[in-house]
């Protein structure tokens, strides 16, 4: 075995490819044990990764060993080090959580669907190419979908359908735009198109630069293209919701940003009015939507739609310092930990309680104090109350705003920070009221890999604030 | 104007017909279709375009039949759903993607 | 060879001949079977002279092979499908077209 | 030559036209037909596009399997296709034009765009052309495909497999039970598998050099499966057999094998240049048969058995 | 080459632009297959003929594979989803657990 053979960030891919083909190969309801032990070798592995790139800064792998443009380039940089690690750190407490968290025949095939998932996505933050990128996409897609509709009832079913036509849609935008641009400059090398496009590109570059960022947006889930996510996630088992709130739609934010920075940045200051406008606009009408709705996983998917907005409030920073990169990227890891804590919370509320309803949770701070606990912790690093990464994200956001001059970011991140205190104690409130009903209901104990994950995320979304220099230095070498 | 600059030109009608289908359109097989128009709206401008001086270019064809495997698979998975979902409450249709008409309302 | 290309050339124009005559009864027969009926004729006659006017330009025999393999697996796609169709549309009651009496 | 624009202008106008019925047409079965018409439609375009590769994936996937899934699922859709009243709101309307105006803006938009686009500055045929001598194979789509883009080719088989379980994930739907028993159709399906097979195979050794490859075989094979099922040589797949999921795996993991062994060699999918032709057969022949059971599949996977009868309630419901 | 396969490879292919109305038309579903399997064999007529009207050899392929292929779908349709309007026959989705 030489040292080629060891390159962590092509293992990264196949690792996962593996242990999803072995778990579909074996058969329904098998390779949970198998995903474990691979996100866990995943997640060493993107340390390892992490590590090279602070000390030697972004790694290349060329495929085929065909240089770019004939062949297709892994690019892995700070940026993509954090998603990944971000991912398989999540996805590992997830599927601890998903294996007491499913009965067996609950969701047979969940096991080799998030393995593509999550191979989709290692892919997908890894890739240089983007034709390459709208294969990853599909992947990720299409994995999403299933776990969506895995769970088999009619509301399921129909989310999934509107999230795949969303999906594909959103896909097949992104493909025309590839088509143009191979068509404009013959290559669809990310960086060799960085290079190429320039502010006069003809016509056809800004079309498929539109296409494209309209097309993630799409999937990403913005306001107002966000119709599909709601029921999507707010619907789905708890395992599910929280991998697609917690990475899915960061994974189209992530290709967003890469495309931005990237091919298109020449172009894109000139619309950066638009993605914050429609971020400011994503957190109040997603806040108003949670604080509204009387469902619980319906509430922390509108706080989703809400705290999307977040990330694109930086896009009118970006041209000035690699603040507003931080900000975004601190921020997307952690929403990742506190939405995935706050999910799979509820679901355990939910599964203890056997109501969905936000009213549900009245006075379950006796019986779970564990569970409301992480709950109550990922809310406070929603609001953005310090230490928490939360905090950190915000206040390097509108200390940027300032310095900037764009005072009106500053303003809606303030009072999307108060509106997020509505929804999140308007569970809590409820949460540590005496309940009347209590006492008819078996006290059952959840497992303790329901709680304790749930915990271990919300506490990491908290430490991130006090320990968040690492990721900051990793993002230092991404170029803008 | 080369042939292959008119099939891209024809790729992109076919492709805002798909679209406009996939908004528009209320029956779930229809908008299996129309999301398929789209997929080959796109594949006749990526060939199309990239051969609009009349040489074949094998990069762009290479794409395309790689496209078309993931069409292929968004298909069936697409009529598979719609199946359950006619199954499951006899309806063909979810509303129009616009609309929502999801259990939170 | 100019005998080669006249035969070839005649070939073709024959084949294009029994084409048209096929959709000129698709389009004006009155039913679904005798629709079927012209659908055939095109397939058998119209496909084999086409291919067979090729197969005397082909330049080499694998080549007017192929091409003359097409022929029989045509008849044979044919004959299945009208089968199944003129099946179906029995069992599903469409009456065949009767000249209407004078 | 003018001739040729010709067919180009006559065959570009039915495209948009069937693309057109498909969509507007006021019956589901139509719009169905109509779309199989687009897809052969399509295949005479990608042979003037110079793109046999893609003709012959066009011509297998959409006459074999598509046609047979959309035609099966429009058998089970429309059971209730009871036309609804039309429920169009002003505001409904309203929306409609402002879409329909946008996206004809936009196709026009990007017919202009595309008529006054400058030449691309780099030109990826003359690299194909270059480095076809160290790749292995001599038809340059095979090359991309197995070679020098060889990795798109991995994540998009990873896509197919996953359709699959996204479909079990999903639900499937029962087996169908058969409209009618047709003596003639077994008889076909014994003559025609063998050949299919044949032209499969040809196909898959064609790749290498001339236009054909892994999945226009398999695409063939499928079609072959589609084509027993449908005259009841072959049942149904459960999803508990597990025959096809291995044969699924297999070639898949096969692939992956093959594509972490060669990091050894210096890199993902390096193949060393003396090696590349053989260790791509071996690559190809896996695939084949791992994407055509995959695809038949996506046909042949249901969630009930079939009793391999017509069920006696079918008959009395068949004579007008 | 005589010269005559692209006018011939033209004229199949107004024919068929002929059997699209067939197609649109109808009146019934059988019709609308019919000219779907017209456009099978016309269509590998067109394909060889572009073969040798300077498309190359490997469009015979194509052609083979079509005409290998035509019958699915036909077969496909009267099998399954030929059904009279409303009637109710077996492979009832609603069945599934």
């Amino acid at each position: 075995m030489t040292d080629t053979f060891f390159v962590p960030l092509v293992w990264l891919i196949l690792l996962p490819l593996l242990w999803a083909t072995l778990a579909f190969m074996r058969g329904p309801d098998r390779g949970g044990r198998l995903a474990i032990a691979g996100l866990a070798a995943q997640l060493a592995l993107a340390s390892v990764l992490a590590g090279d790139i602070a000390v030697h800064g972004p790694r290349n792998h060329v495929v085929g060993g065909w240089p770019e443009p004939l062949g297709i380039a892994l690019v892995a940089d700070g940026l993509s080090a954090v998603m990944l690690l971000l991912t398989q750190g999540v996805t590992l407490v997830l599927a601890i959580y998903a294996r007491s968290y499913f009965k067996p025949g609950a969701s047979p095939w969940f096991w080799p669907l998030a393995g593509f998932l999550v191979a989709g996505m290692n892919a997908l933050f890894l890739s240089g190419d983007l034709f390459n990128l709208y294969v990853t996409l599909e992947l990720v897609g299409l994995a999403a979908v299933g776990l969506v509709a895995a769970g088999g009832t009619a509301e399921q079913i129909a989310a999934a359908l509107r999230y795949l036509l969303a999906t594909l849609v959103g896909s097949g935008a992104y493909l025309f735009g590839v088509a143009l641009l191979y068509g404009s400059y013959g290559t669809v090398s990310a960086s060799l198109l960085g290079e190429l496009v320039g502010n006069d590109a003809p016509l056809a570059v800004w079309l498929a630069g539109g296409l494209m960022l309209g097309g993630l947006l799409l999937k990403t889930a913005l306001f107002p293209l966000h119709f599909w996510l709601p029921p999507a996630h707010g619907g789905a088992p708890a395992p599910v919701s929280a991998l697609l709130s917690a990475l899915v739609v960061k994974a189209s934010f992530f290709l967003i940003l890469r495309l931005w920075l990237g091919p298109f940045a020449s172009l894109a200051p000139q619309i950066a009015w638009l993605p914050a406008l429609l971020g400011a606009s994503a957190i109040l009408w997603g806040s108003w939507m949670a604080i509204k709705t009387d469902r619980l996983k319906m509430l922390v998917a509108y706080s989703t739609v809400a705290q999307i907005g977040y990330l694109f409030l930086i896009f009118p920073l970006l041209g000035s310092g690699k603040l507003a990169l931080q900000a975004g990227v601190l921020h997307v890891v952690a929403h990742g930990l506190a939405k995935a804590a706050m999910f799979i919370a509820a679901g355990t509320l939910i599964k203890i309680s056997g109501n969905e309803r936000v009213l549900g949770v009245t006075g379950t701070a006796d019986r779970l104090p564990v569970t409301v606990f992480a709950f109550a912790l990922a809310g406070v690093s929603l609001m953005g109350l310090p230490p928490s990464g939360g905090f950190l994200a915000k206040w390097l956001l509108i200390s940027t705003a300032l310095a900037q001059g764009q005072v009106w970011i500053a303003g809606v991140a303030i009072g999307g920070g108060l509106l997020a205190a509505v929804y999140v104690f308007r569970v809590l409130r409820l949460a540590f009221r005496f309940s009347t009903a209590g006492d008819t209901i078996p006290p059952a104990r959840p497992a303790a890999q329901l709680e304790w994950t749930a915990f271990a995320l919300a506490a990491a979304s908290i430490a991130l604030g006090l320990f968040a220099m690492p990721v900051v230095s990793l993002l230092e070498g991404v170029a803008p | 104007m080369s042939s292959g600059l008119l099939y891209a030109a024809t790729g992109c009608v076919i492709f805002a017909l798909g679209l406009g289908g996939v908004m528009l359109l209320d029956h779930l097989l229809r908008r299996i279709l129309a999301f398929n128009l789209m997929g080959s709206g796109a594949f006749l401008v990526l060939v199309g375009l990239a051969q609009r001086d009349g040489t074949p270019d094998p990069v762009p064809q290479a794409m395309v039949l790689t496209g078309i495997v993931v069409a292929v698979a968004a298909t069936a998975l697409a009529l598979t759903l719609a199946r359950r979902w006619h199954a499951l409450t006899g309806r063909d249709e979810i509303g129009a993607a616009g609309k929502q008409r999801g259990p939170d309302d | 060879m100019p005998l080669l290309d006249l035969l070839s050339g005649s070939l073709l124009l024959c084949g294009a001949f029994f084409f048209f005559a096929g959709t000129i009864g698709l389009l004006r027969f009155p039913d679904v079977y005798t629709r079927l009926h012209a659908l055939a004729k095109a397939d058998n006659l119209g496909l084999g002279c086409i291919l067979a006017g090729l197969a005397l330009q082909a330049d080499s025999m694998a080549l007017a092979l192929k091409l003359l393999a097409i022929w029989p697996l045509a008849l044979i796609a044919s004959a299945a499908v009208g089968y199944t169709i003129a099946r179906r549309a029995d069992r599903l009651g469409i009456v065949p077209w009767e000249k209407p009496k004078p | 030559m003018n001739l040729a624009l010709a067919f180009d202008v006559l065959l570009a106008a039915a495209l948009l036209w069937s693309a057109w019925r498909t969509l507007s047409t006021a019956q589901i079965d139509r719009a169905v037909v109509m779309f199989i018409v687009f897809g052969l439609l399509l295949t005479l375009a990608w042979a003037r596009l110079a793109a046999p590769d893609i003709a012959l994936a066009e011509a297998a996937i959409g006459a074999g399997l598509t046609g047979a899934l959309l035609l099966d699922g429009l058998a089970a859709l429309k059971r209730t296709d009871a036309r609804r009243p039309a429920r169009r709101t002003a505001g409904k309307v309203m929306v409609r034009i402002a879409v329909i105006s946008v996206l004809g803006l936009l196709a026009g938009t990007l017919v202009t765009a595309l008529i006054s686009l400058p030449p691309a500055p780099i030109r990826l045929p003359a690299a194909v052309a270059g480095d076809l001598a160290n790749s292995g194979v001599s038809h340059p789509v095979t090359a991309v495909l197995l070679n020098f883009r060889g990795y798109d080719t991995l994540l998009e088989v990873a896509v197919l497999l996953l359709a699959l379980v996204g479909m079990l994930a999903v639900g499937l739907p029962p087996a169908h039970p058969g409209i009618s028993r047709n003596s003639m159709l077994p008889t076909l399906a014994r003559y025609a598998l063998p050949l299919m097979v044949l032209a499969a195979v040809y196909l898959l050794w064609a790749g290498a050099h001339r236009p054909g490859g892994a999945f226009q075989a398999a695409a063939v094979l499928a079609a072959g499966g589609v084509l027993l099922n449908l005259s009841r040589l072959q049942a149904h797949w459960l999803p508990a057999s597990r025959a096809p999921r291995l044969a699924i795996a297999g070639g898949f993991l096969l692939f992956l094998a093959i594509a972490a062994a060669l990091l050894a060699h210096g890199g993902l999918l390096r193949y060393p240049p003396e090696q590349a032709g053989l260790l791509i057969v071996l690559i190809e022949s896996g695939l084949t048969v791992s994407l055509a059971v995959n695809l038949a599949a996506f046909f042949l996977l249901r969630s009930t058995p079939e009793n391999g009868q017509i069920p006696p309630a079918t008959a009395p419901r068949e004579s007008p | 080459m005589t010269g005559l396969e692209l006018p011939i490879a033209l004229f199949l292919l107004v024919n068929l632009a002929a059997a699209l109305w067939r197609a649109a038309r109808g009146p019934t579903p059988a019709d609308r297959m019919l000219a779907a399997l017209l456009f099978g064999s016309t269509g590998a007529g067109i394909l060889a003929l572009l073969a040798f009207a300077g498309g190359g050899p490997a469009l015979v392929d194509v052609a083979l594979t079509l005409a290998l292929l035509a019958a699915i779908t036909g077969i496909a349709f009267a099998q399954r989803s030929w059904q009279r309007h409303g009637a109710h026959e077996g492979g009832d989705d609603n069945a599934a657990p």
